[in-house]
Formats: structure tokens, C-alpha cells, sequence
């Protein structure tokens, strides 16, 4: 089980050191080996029971549970998928960038089994490492104010995390997931709220919620497209995953329920202002950002109502929102690479010319819009029902989206594929990029039939909140 | 009584003699009034029965750091005027700042414990050569030790530093 | 055959077709795609009459659980009744007899296979629609029929003059039904609030156990079941998307958009009946709704040129006239409509379908005219659509209007002198129709008119069937007066076989009344046609350029300018404000705002940058007045201690 | 003890006089620019520093002071070394031993 953490540490060194000539083969299937290792290992993980092992470290150690099996399968499967859908890229050749990938997954992956606050918060911070080096060595900063903007975004979010890990570790005087569980926090008082609004600002910043999504739109426009996949399909789920897995068992009682109503507002505020502004949007990447504020904004409020049932669809909803995000930034990064520009009054027409990629566009358009038979359809309808049923008005605005996401995302689609066209050629879809389109698809679909399978499976290390 | 004339002329003489470092413009006076002070201080120490410092003192400071001191100043050829300017409004900035300090210092020193003590009433065997050297090479000696890389590093530093640049291309 | 496997195939069968016409369609020859999407249908369909003949009483065939959420169980599960198997044969009767008529429509079509793609998953769905046993699967058809209508109505999106506008119209479409979806989710949010499942069968007997939950909570999920049902039916206020889908192909109006789709939001009505019967004061609402929708589009439909835009409008009509009857609670009858005008109304649109085939795309009816001799079949079936249509006696439209009307004299005679005009309208609408494309001199250009001809088999076989249908449609429900015993089956056969229908009784005329208002119905329908007639292919009346118009017909021709409010009263202002906030809220305020903090950070920095002089006499300076700070502080502390 | 009669006799005498020194060094080391000269001032500051102690070992009765002065006096021998070769370096560079000219790591 070690290996599932130290492969994409051991793989990353290796990347370093081998040439660049292979190394875009190199971050292919070293990949898909922690992805297939990671898959054998599924087989005989028992979800029940959490399996704690260490790497020999004294503050940080690690267990697997369902929930945290579950954010290590995406990942291995995200990152394995970005190495295909960037696979004729010129950002693969760089050893530099398959190196910090891996690095990223070994963070990412750290932070979903660590069993200490601690390691939990090391993990956050390493993962912070190749991101900053991906955009600012792969990314079109002109003046690096973007860059500056979100590396300062999340350091703020970080500074605060650290004190309130300082902060918990201190009064508690324990640092292990299931001794912090056992803590009781609510004779904290005030104090807890305070440690817990640390967590929260720090996830806030990360998700992104309303008044702390600035940085978003701005970096996922300079970034590169396989940067804007990483942050968008990992990066924000680390914080999703702090929310559930740590924030919401330990803080329950006093403190979660003084921050459940405000952070539900600010995801309810963010599912409307995302999507009415990413109505008008022009760049494509822009408009996609938006539209991930309006998703996460739903999934945190659904998370912070902080039952076991609606969480369990949230987490539905989590895996959606990477494969939505994976498709829609991948559907902008070939519209940018094979025409130089993503504003949607230069685009049109490219159904006409490239008839596979407008398929494929179409289908992930569908499944960002929750059609039946995706996944994102059982997650909407649940998610809202829980948010309706915690208060009904909230359930009705939450509804919009449906409406609102239907008008930019048809937009967003419509304006790029059809109408008269001014571009004379565009490459049609690479193989690479078709299978990417299609194991997306098959996922979506597949948990869409089924999402019982992914929500038991997680509900089993989904503890039963204290009152 | 007249160990007390005397160590009030020496202190006096001291702080003259620091005063005309900085208040004479040329550097090697200012080079031959500390060693002056250097000389009082030495005869304070003896006065205190710090027999061992005070010998090291005047060979050491007033002997070896001195005379490096004038060399250099030799070798710069400065000991015409071209002493650089210091503006009026520095000076008194300084003044008032060191004096203030003073009387920081000074007021601090009224709270001391040992307001009025006689140090001849004291242990005046400490300050011999036999016992600080039992000291130095018991309980200090890895100290003592360690200096002695310090001196090494320090020469090799001077050397490398004061060589023409040339020679180190060489 | 067992009925469970006879109703998993027939869900399977068009899925079947969606997924081989989907992955290898684009291989195979045109007419093993069209004939395979065809088959699947058809065969679905004769499957639907095998559980039509052995129906008795309510099935339940449960296949898989969706999720497990919070004590409520979601199935896949599907429920054999008279309802759903009498939607199931329309749906896969006319489907076939339209995925037939397509194999002609389309032959030259590029996406050929894509189109036979898409209406196979657009059958799935809608058997989905009508076959789910809970609110759940009904909802996941209904956001399935939605977005197979959003594909099928953009299909010509490459189209180089109409491409953009087909787009517009499929998304004004989606967004519209979307609307719509948003109301049915919240009304099924509550329906689980209040009775923790979603199953049909066990949400009416728990209001037969628990009589008390009527009144508020009924009345809001009825309202909002009924928002979800105007947007999938076209009622006011969300029916404008519907002419706009006339932008599809001509077989998938006729399929969606007139027979099948658009009537979910009365199948939906008639399914949740033992809710609204519960919430009086939204079967008021429905009522007025239908009335005025009714109205609204009969009058719109008087001045269109577009021989589509002639049927849509009439579509809207003929659904605000079903909700009349469903707000009158009369479901049977309101679903007896629905069968016939799926009857007629594919005709119909077939029917013009094959006009525009042969016109080669030509939809303005001023550009028409005499194409009877060139066309017989397609005139022929036409007339008899617009009579049945109009309600020309002994034609299933006659039967299924009049119970409409009876009704509403019924209930309210107000409404029924409204009808009447409706009704009038109606007939005015189809007669000039009729006879602007089928009479007269031909008006097309003698280039046009050489290439004009009759369609192939494929496409006049299914309005030929249709055709019959109109006619004998009406058997299904005789009224009392002729026929005793055959009379009113329809009503029989849903009331038995369909949860809660049995409770709710039709109002039945005595005899005078009712032979009165047949006679009164005939005498304005022949009435109608005989000035049509007259005025249309005797006088040789044509339709009027623009400019000539007097202002009724300009304002009917505008469609009563309802695109232009809605763009200036929710389009223009949603823009707006996403433009405002975009620009001024999101970049000036929020991002500046933290540009602003960052800027005060760097300039607090340059500005203490500059104690770092690197003079270092101002350090000495700062050391000494930092060591006169501490040397104080401690002063100051021990002589506050002393 | 007398008032009169410490003065001189007394402990506090030598630091009054190690303080004079210390301020004496530092208004030096502000108004002096010639880096030679301020390298002095330093090294009397240290010198004062070194009476402070002496005086106090001497007060104590303990001899770990006096050699703490004997390392602060190795230490004072080997910056002085550095300190007047870099003074030698600057000066080659920049013909100046004007100690202001020397602040060019500020930007």
C-alpha cells in the first residue's frame, strides 16, 4: 500500500533523470502503472476497515479508507489522463513538466491518505511547489500579476490553515485523524469557530468560493492547458476533501454550525454569479472558470449541510466535476492550440471542418449540463434535493443553474462549432485526445447508471457527524 | 585616597583620549590616540588585578591590531586630507543620539546591585595568568581550540581578499 | 411472453437502434440505418400491443436501484398500465410510421445515420417518460425527450443561411424546457419532502390513507408540476420556443413537436391526476392557462406564411385546448385529444413535410398554390387532416373537440363561448392553409414548378396510415348517442386500468344538449370551410406581403411581438447584468479590490525599502536608537517593579 | 560607603567609564565616514564591552569573564585582519574609503 504514495515520489526522481526525448512516454506509463497499481490494489481493499500503514516517518503517518481510496483513484486516473490528452503537446517533451506532474500526484495523493493533521497540511503545501513552477514555467504570464495573484491567494489560505493546525494540534495535543475525532472541540467555544474558520478560508480560497475566486478565472486563462487540468480537476478537490474527510467530523457541533449557513450562502451566491457572468464571457477558458464556480459553489454547500447522504452525492458530484472539467478545458486547450485564440466572436464553425472533435465537444457539453444517463444528472438532482429540503429557497435558487447552465453552455458550445466559419483548416482530433474524450464519457455514463457503486463505496468511511 | 586621584586622572584621561580619536581629522592620530586609550584601558585592568588581559591587551590591541591598522593606512598613502565630510545635520543627529545613549546607560547603571562596591575588597587572585589558564584549558578548551580555525580562516580570508585580482585569474 | 421482458425490450429495442446506428451507423448503407431505426421501432411497437391485449390492472417491473439515498430508495423500475401502454402505442406507432417516412425525407441528407441516432434515443426516452413507475425515471426521460428535441431541432446546423438560426432556435428550445425542468425538480423535491418516495402508486395511496395533506403543500407541488408541464407543452408563458422548432427537420415536428413530446406535459397532468384533483385552485390556473393559450396561438397561427409555423401555432392551440379539458379534470378526454390530434397533427406535418420535399425546401405557402394535381396523394391525405383538424363532422377531430366543448359547457359557458372562437379560428387558420397550397395557380416561378413532384413510397405510405387514422381516430370514444354499446371505450379503458382516473368522472350532457352542440359545431366548421372556399380558391385571396397588412394581421403575423417583450423583459436584462457584473462588480471591485491590497503591500514595502540606505552610518544610527529603546524599556520596568 | 569617597574606588567608576567609552565609539562610528576611523570607534566599542566585563568578573570573583575578553579579543584580531583587507579591496575598486560610497547593494 506504501507504494501507491512513494511510486509517483520514486517516478517523478526518475523523470528528472532521464532524457527528454522519451520522457513524454516516460510520464505515460509511469502514470498508468501507479494507476494500474492503485486498480490492484481496489481489488483487495476491504472499504470497511481503514488500513493505516507508514513510511517510517514519526509525525506523519497514513491510512487508506474508501473516501481517500476514492480521491487516489481519481488522481491516478486524472493525472494519467492528462499525460494522454497533452500527449502531442509540445509541454510533454519537457521532462520538466512530467516530473512536476508526478511530484504533483505524489502530494495529492499524500494528502489523501495522511492520517495526521500535520502530514495533511505538508501535503497541502507540496502540491503548491509544481503548480507555481507548471504555470510559471509553462504559462503566458505576461506580467506574472496573475501568477503573483494566485500564489498569494493561496498562501493567505495557507498561513491561516497552519495556525489553525497549530492551533488545533496545541489545545488538543493530538494530531492523528481518529484522536481528533475523538477530541471534543465544542468546550473550545469561540476557539473553535476560529480554528475551523482558518480551514474554511483556506478552502474557500482553494475551491473557490464567491468572494475568493479572483485568482481563478485569471490563472486558468494564463495557464497552460494542462495546468488548468491539474488545478481544476485536482487542485480544488484537495480542498473538497478537507471539507469532508477532516474539517466537518472534527468541527462538528459548535463551530459547524456557525459556519454551515454563511459558507452555504457564499456557494449559493457562487452558483448564481458564476453562472450569470459566465454568460457573457468571451474567452472560452474564462467562461469555463465561471462555470466551475457555479459547480463547486453547489457541491460545497451540499457538503457543508454535513449529512452522510448528501455527501455521498456530493462526492458523486466531485468525480463529475473532473471529468466536466478534464473534457471542457481539454475542448479549449485544442480549440486554443490548433487556432491561436480562444474568444468566441473569432471562433465558428469548426463543426463543419472537424466533425469528431464537434462530437466529442457536444458530448461533454451534455454531460457539463447533467443530461440523464450522466453522472452529473443523479448528483444535480440530489444534491439540490438536500439543499431544498435544509431550506426550501435555498433548493430554488440553487435550481437556476439548471437554467443558467443550460444558456452558457449552449452558448459556449454553439458560438465555437457552428455558424460561418472564418478558419480554413483545423486539425481534426488526435487519437490521444478521442480515447481522453472517450474514457471520460464512458465514466460519466457509467456512474450515471450506477452511481450506487461509487457512493457506497465512499459511504462506508463517511463517519456519523457528532450533533 | 590616592588610588582614588589616580583612577579618577586615568578615567578621565581615558575618555579624553577616545574623544580625540573621533575628533581629530587625521586618521593616524585618531590610530595613535587609540592606542593611547588602549594604554589606559590596560592600566584600568591592572588596576583590577586582571593581570593576564592587560598584558594581552597591550600586546595584542595596543601591539599587533594597531600597528595593522597604521600599516594599512600607510599603504593607502591617506595620511594627507582627504579625510571624506560629514554633514552638520548627521553630526548632531549623532551627538544627540549617542548622548541620549549615554544617559540611557547611565541611569541604567544607577539600578546596578554593585553601586558603591570596592573592588579591592574583592578576589583579586582571579585575574592571575595560573588561574584563568586552568580555566582556558579546562573548561574552555574546545573554545579555545575552535579560535585557532577562526585565525586560520580569518588569514586565509585576508590573504585572498587582499591579493590583486589578477593573481587570483593566475 | 412474460410482460416484464415484453416491457424491457420494448425500452431495449430503440436503445439497441441508438447504439449501433451511434458507434457503426456511419458504415452501414443509408437503408439499413433508416430500416434498422425503423424495425426496432415497429417491432417495439407491436410488442406495446401484445401488452395492450393482455393488459389487466397495474404492473410494476422493477429493475435496478438507482441510489439508495437517506432511506429513499430510487428505482429504475416502470409501471404496465392502460396510460402508459396507450402512450407507449402512440409513441411507437407513430414513431414508426415517422422513422418510415424519414428513410425518404432524409435520403440525401449527410447525416443520415445521425439523424436516425438521434430519434431512436429520443423514442428511448420518451418511453422512458411514460413508462417510469416514480417521478424520478419520468424526470429522466423528460430531461432525455429535451435533449434529443435540442439535437434534432439544430440538426441543419451547418446549413449555410439557416444554420445559425437553427441553433438559436435549439437552444431557445432547450433553455425554455429547462426552465420548465426546473419546475418539475422542485415540485419532486417536495412530493420526496413530503411523502420520502417518488413512486407513483404508493404517493396515491398514501393520499387516499392521509386525505389531510391536501391544501397548501398540494397546491405547490401541483404549481409546479404545472410550470414543468408548460414548458415541455408549449402553454403560456413558455410556449414561444415551440414555432421556433420548426427549424428541426419537417419529421421531427412531427414526431416531437406535434404527436409525441409536447404531450408529456398532459401525460405528466394526467399521471400526477390524484395530486391536482387534491389543489382545485390549480386546475383554475390550468384552465385559464389553456383558455388563454388557446386563444393566443389560434389567433397568431390566422396570419403565418411559414406552412410549418401555421402547424406549430395550431399545435399550441390544440395543447391549451387539452389543458382546458385537464383543468376541467377531465383527463380522459384531455388524453382522447391527445390521441387523435397525434393522429392528424402527424398528418399534418408529414403532409407538409412531403409538400416540401416535393417544393425542394420551399416553406412559404405564397410561394405555393394548385400543388393538388401535382401532389394527389399528399393533397388528399392533407384535406383530410385539415378537415379532421377543423372538425368536419364524423372526422376524429369532431369527436375529440366536441367532448372538449361539452365540457366546458358544462363546467363554465363562458368558456365555452371562448372555445367556440378558438375552435372557429382553428378552422379559418387550416382552410386558408389548404387552400393557398393546394389550390389556385401555382405562384413558385415555372422553374420551380417543373421540378415539383409526388413523393416516394416510404414517405406517402405513413400519411396514408395516418390518414385512415384521422378518420376512424374518432371510434375510440364514441359518444353516447351512437353506438351504445362500443360508447365511450377510451374513458373505459383508461379509468380501469389507470391509478386514481377510476375516482374522477367525465360530465356527461343529456341527449338534447349534446346533439346541439355536435350540430352547432358542424354548422361553424362546414361554415368555415364553405368562406374558405369561397374566398381562398374561388376569389383566388392571397396571403399579403408584409406591407399591406391591416394592424390585426400585422399583429398576428408578429405573433403579438411575446419574442421581443421576452428579449426586452428577461433576455436583455439577464445580459445585462452579466455583462455588469462581469465587468464592474467581478474585475472592478472584487479582483481590483485585491489588486488594490497588493499593491498597498508592495508600496508599504517601497516605501520601507528605503530605510535600507545601505549608508551605514543611518544603521548605527537605528542600532543605537533601538538599544536606548530597550535599555529604557527595562529601566522603566524595574523602577515600575520597585 | 561614601558618595565621595566611591568615586574612583568603586566598581561603578570603571563602568561609568566602559559606558563613556561605548557612546563615545558609536557618535564616532555615526559621524566618521573614513572606514579606517570606523573600523576604530568599532573596535573601542569593543574595548568598552571588554572593561564591562573585566569589571564584572572582577566583581563577581569568577574567572569565565576575563576569558570570554580573551576571545572577544581573538575575535577583534581576526575581524580586524578581514575588515582592513576589504577596506584594501574597496579601495583598489573604488579609490575611496568613503564608506557612504559603499551602497550598492541597495538596489
Amino acid at each position: 500500500m506504501a507504494l501507491i504514495i512513494l511510486l509517483p515520489l520514486a517516478f517523478s526522481l526518475l523523470a528528472w533523470f532521464l532524457p527528454s526525448s522519451i520522457t513524454r512516454i516516460v510520464g505515460l506509463i509511469s502514470s498508468f502503472a501507479t494507476l494500474t497499481w492503485s486498480v490492484m490494489q481496489l481489488l483487495s481493499f476491504d472499504p470497511e476497515n481503514t488500513l493505516y500503514f507508514d513510511l517510517g516517518l514519526r509525525m506523519v503517518r497514513f491510512s487508506m479508507d474508501s473516501l481517500g481510496f476514492t480521491m487516489v483513484l481519481l488522481t491516478n486516473a486524472v493525472i494519467f489522463l492528462i499525460f494522454l490528452a497533452n500527449f502531442q503537446r509540445s509541454i510533454v517533451h519537457d521532462k520538466r513538466f512530467t516530473a512536476l506532474t508526478l511530484l504533483m500526484q505524489f502530494g495529492l495523493v499524500g494528502i489523501f491518505t495522511s492520517n495526521s493533521i500535520l502530514g495533511f497540511y505538508i501535503f497541502w503545501e507540496l502540491t503548491l511547489l509544481p503548480v507555481f513552477l507548471i504555470l510559471f514555467w509553462f504559462g503566458a504570464f505576461e506580467k506574472q500579476k496573475a501568477l503573483l495573484q494566485f500564489f498569494l491567494y493561496t498562501l493567505l489560505g495557507s498561513l491561516a490553515m497552519l495556525l489553525s493546525v497549530i492551533g488545533l494540534m496545541h489545545l488538543t495535543n493530538q494530531q492523528s485523524y481518529e484522536a481528533l475525532l475523538a477530541a471534543d472541540l465544542n468546550q473550545l467555544g469561540n476557539t473553535g469557530i476560529w480554528l475551523m474558520g482558518g480551514f474554511l478560508l483556506a478552502f474557500a480560497i482553494k475551491i473557490p468560493l464567491f468572494p475568493f475566486h479572483t485568482w481563478q478565472a485569471e490563472t486558468y486563462t494564463k495557464a497552460p492547458t494542462a495546468g488548468t487540468m491539474l488545478l481544476s480537476a485536482l487542485m480544488l478537490k484537495m480542498a473538497l476533501f478537507g471539507l469532508i474527510k477532516w474539517v466537518l467530523p472534527i468541527f462538528a457541533g459548535t463551530a459547524l454550525d456557525f459556519w454551515r449557513w454563511p459558507i452555504i450562502v457564499l456557494g449559493l451566491i457562487g452558483i448564481i454569479y458564476g453562472a450569470v457572468i459566465a454568460i457573457k464571457q468571451q474567452d472560452l477558458k474564462t467562461l469555463f472558470a465561471y462555470a466551475s464556480l457555479s459547480h463547486l459553489g453547489l457541491i460545497a454547500a451540499g457538503i457543508m449541510l454535513g449529512d452522510n447522504a448528501t455527501t455521498k452525492t456530493a462526492m458523486l458530484q466531485i468525480v463529475n466535476h473532473s471529468i466536466v472539467a478534464l473534457g471542457l478545458f481539454l475542448a479549449a486547450g485544442i480549440v486554443e492550440q490548433r487556432l491561436k485564440t480562444r474568444d468566441l466572436s473569432a471562433l465558428g464553425g469548426i463543426a463543419k471542418i472537424a466533425p469528431r472533435f464537434a462530437f466529442w465537444f457536444a458530448v461533454l457539453t451534455f454531460i457539463s449540463l447533467s443530461v440523464p444517463f450522466t453522472a452529473g444528472f443523479i448528483g444535480e438532482f440530489f444534491l439540490l434535493k438536500s439543499l431544498f429540503s435544509a431550506h426550501a429557497l435555498t433548493g430554488v435558487l440553487a435550481s437556476t443553474t439548471l437554467i443558467l447552465g443550460a444558456v452558457y453552455m449552449l452558448r459556449a458550445y454553439q458560438d465555437t462549432m457552428f455558424g460561418p466559419t472564418q478558419i480554413s483548416t483545423f486539425a481534426d482530433l488526435h487519437w490521444s485526445e478521442i480515447s481522453v474524450f472517450a474514457i471520460l464519457t464512458i465514466a460519466a455514463i457509467y456512474l450515471g447508471l450506477s452511481p450506487q457503486c461509487l457512493t457506497e463505496f465512499v459511504g462506508h468511511s463517511l463517519v456519523q457527524l457528532k450533533p | 585616597m590616592s588610588l582614588q586621584v589616580i583612577s579618577i586622572i586615568l578615567g578621565s584621561l581615558t575618555i579624553a583620549s577616545a574623544l580625540m580619536v573621533i575628533l581629530s581629522k587625521h586618521p593616524v592620530r585618531s590610530v595613535i590616540y587609540l592606542v593611547v586609550t588602549f594604554f589606559f584601558i590596560t592600566s584600568m585592568y591592572i588596576m583590577m588585578n586582571a593581570q593576564f588581559l592587560a598584558i594581552v591587551n597591550m600586546i595584542v590591541y595596543a601591539g599587533a591590531i594597531m600597528v595593522l591598522f597604521l600599516f594599512v593606512l600607510m599603504l593607502l598613502n591617506l595620511n594627507k586630507e582627504v579625510e571624506p565630510v560629514t554633514n552638520r545635520g548627521a553630526q548632531i543627529s549623532a551627538l544627540i543620539a549617542g548622548g541620549s545613549l549615554f544617559l540611557v546607560l547611565i541611569s541604567a547603571l544607577k539600578e546596578t546591585l554593585i553601586l558603591g562596591q570596592n573592588y579591592r575588597t574583592q578576589d583579586s587572585s582571579i585575574g592571575l595568568v595560573k588561574e584563568l589558564g586552568n580555566l582556558l584549558f579546562s573548561k574552555y578548551i574546545v573554545a579555545f581550540e575552535i579560535t585557532s580555525i577562526l585565525f586560520i580562516a580569518a588569514m586565509v580570508g585576508a590573504i585572498l581578499l587582499a591579493k590583486r585580482e589578477k593573481q587570483i585569474i593566475e | 411472453m412474460a410482460k416484464d421482458l415484453t416491457l424491457i425490450l420494448i425500452l431495449a429495442l430503440p436503445l439497441i437502434g441508438f447504439v449501433i446506428n451511434g458507434t457503426i451507423g456511419k458504415k452501414l448503407p443509408k437503408v439499413l440505418v433508416g430500416g434498422l431505426a425503423t424495425s426496432v421501432v415497429f417491432v417495439a411497437f407491436l410488442l406495446a400491443l401484445t401488452l395492450f391485449n393482455g393488459l389487466n390492472g397495474v404492473q410494476i417491473v422493477r429493475l435496478f436501484e438507482i441510489l439508495n439515498y437517506d432511506q429513499i430508495t430510487i428505482n429504475a423500475s416502470f409501471q404496465i398500465d392502460a396510460l402508459s401502454v396507450w402512450m407507449t402505442l402512440i409513441i411507437t406507432g407513430i414513431g414508426s410510421l415517422i422513422h418510415l417516412f424519414s428513410m425518404g425525407y432524409m435520403s440525401h441528407d449527410p447525416g443520415y445515420h445521425k439523424f436516425f441516432t438521434y430519434l431512436n434515443l429520443f423514442i428511448f426516452s420518451m418511453l422512458l417518460l411514460v413508462l417510469g413507475s416514480n417521478y424520478f425515471v419520468l424526470f429522466f426521460g423528460w430531461e432525455g425527450v429535451g435533449m434529443c428535441s435540442y439535437l434534432l431541432i439544430g440538426f441543419h446546423y451547418n446549413d449555410l443561411q439557416k444554420g445559425k438560426a437553427n441553433s438559436l432556435a435549439a437552444r431557445k428550445a432547450f433553455i425554455m424546457n429547462r426552465i420548465g425542468d426546473a419546475g418539475l425538480l422542485l415540485g419532486l423535491f417536495m412530493l420526496l419532502g413530503q411523502f420520502g418516495t417518488l413512486e407513483f402508486q404508493k404517493i396515491g395511496t398514501a393520499l387516499i390513507a392521509n386525505p389531510a395533506l391536501q391544501g397548501g403543500a398540494m397546491l405547490l407541488i401541483t404549481l409546479c408540476l404545472f410550470i414543468a408541464a408548460t414548458g415541455k407543452s408549449a402553454q403560456i408563458p413558455l410556449f414561444t420556443w415551440l414555432p421556433d422548432a420548426m427549424a428541426g427537420p419537417t419529421p421531427v415536428s412531427a414526431l416531437i413537436h406535434a404527436a409525441t413530446m409536447v404531450t408529456a406535459g398532459i401525460y405528466l397532468t394526467v399521471r400526477s391526476n390524484f395530486l391536482f384533483e387534491l389543489a382545485p385552485f390549480t386546475k383554475e390556473i390550468i384552465l385559464y392557462i389553456g383558455l388563454a393559450t388557446t386563444l393566443v396561438a389560434a389567433f397568431m397561427a390566422l396570419r403565418q406564411n411559414d406552412i410549418k409555423k401555421v402547424l406549430a401555432y395550431s399545435t399550441v392551440s390544440q395543447l391549451g385546448l387539452m389543458f382546458v379539458a385537464l383543468g376541467f379534470g377531465a383527463y380522459t378526454v384531455a388524453l382522447f385529444h391527445v390521441t387523435t390530434h397525434a393522429f392528424f397533427k402527424a398528418l399534418l406535418f408529414l403532409g407538409s413535410g412531403s409538400v416540401i420535399h416535393g417544393m425542394h425546401e420551399e416553406q412559404d405557402i405564397r410561394k405555393m398554390g394548385g400543388l393538388a394535381k401535382l401532389m394527389p396523394i399528399t393533397h388528399f391525405t392533407f384535406l383530410i387532416g385539415t378537415m379532421a383538424i377543423a372538425g368536419i363532422p364524423f372526422l376524429s377531430g369532431f369527436y375529440s373537440k366536441d367532448e372538449i366543448l361539452a365540457q366546458a359547457l358544462h363546467h363554465n359557458p363562458a368558456v365555452y363561448a371562448i372555445l367556440v372562437v378558438a375552435v372557429t379560428m382553428t378552422a379559418i387558420y387550416m382552410f386558408r392553409l389548404y387552400f393557398l397550397t393546394f389550390h389556385g395557380a401555382f405562384r413558385g416561378g415555372d422553374a420551380l414548378r417543373a421540378k415539383v413532384h409526388e413523393s416516394g413510397l416510404s414517405m406517402t405510405l405513413p400519411i396514408i396510415v395516418l390518414a385512415f387514422l384521422s378518420v376512424f381516430g374518432g371510434l375510440l370514444n364514441l359518444p353516447g348517442l351512437f353506438f351504445h354499446g362500443a360508447a365511450h371505450w377510451f374513458d373505459h379503458y383508461l379509468s380501469a386500468g389507470t391509478f386514481g382516473l377510476s375516482e374522477v368522472h367525465n360530465a356527461h350532457l343529456d341527449f338534447n344538449t349534446s346533439i346541439g352542440l355536435m350540430i352547432f359545431a358542424s354548422i361553424i366548421a362546414l361554415g368555415v370551410l364553405f368562406w374558405a372556399l369561397r374566398n381562398y380558391a374561388k376569389k383566388g385571396a392571397l396571403a399579403k406581403a408584409d406591407d399591406q397588412m391591416s394592424a390585426w394581421e400585422t399583429l398576428s403575423a408578429k405573433k403579438l411581438y411575446i419574442d421581443e417583450i421576452y428579449d426586452l423583459l428577461f433576455v436583455q436584462p439577464l445580459l445585462k447584468m452579466s455583462a455588469f457584473i462581469s465587468n464592474v462588480f467581478d474585475i472592478q471591485i472584487l479582483r481590483n479590490g485585491v489588486y488594490a491590497l497588493a499593491n498597498g503591500v508592495v508600496n508599504t514595502a517601497a516605501q520601507t525599502r528605503k530605510w535600507q540606505n545601505g549608508l551605514l552610518s543611518s544603521y548605527l544610527f537605528w542600532m543605537v536608537l533601538g538599544i536606548i529603546l530597550f535599555v529604557s524599556y527595562y529601566i522603566l520596568k524595574i523602577s515600575v517593579w520597585h | 560607603m561614601q558618595a565621595a569617597n566611591s568615586i574612583g574606588t568603586s566598581l561603578d567608576f570603571f563602568l561609568f567609564v566602559a559606558f563613556a567609552l561605548f557612546t563615545i565609539g558609536a557618535i564616532g562610528a555615526m559621524t566618521r565616514k573614513n572606514m579606517i576611523v570606523l573600523l576604530m570607534c568599532i573596535e573601542l566599542m569593543l574595548n568598552a564591552v571588554n572593561l564591562l566585563l573585566v569589571t564584572f568578573s572582577t566583581y563577581y570573583g569568577s574567572g569565565d569573564a576575563q576569558i570570554f575578553v580573551f576571545f572577544t579579543m581573538v575575535v577583534a584580531a581576526a575581524e580586524a585582519t578581514v575588515g582592513l583587507s576589504i577596506i584594501i579591496m574597496a579601495y583598489r575598486n573604488l579609490k575611496s574609503i568613503d564608506i557612504d560610497m559603499f551602497n550598492q547593494l541597495k538596489n
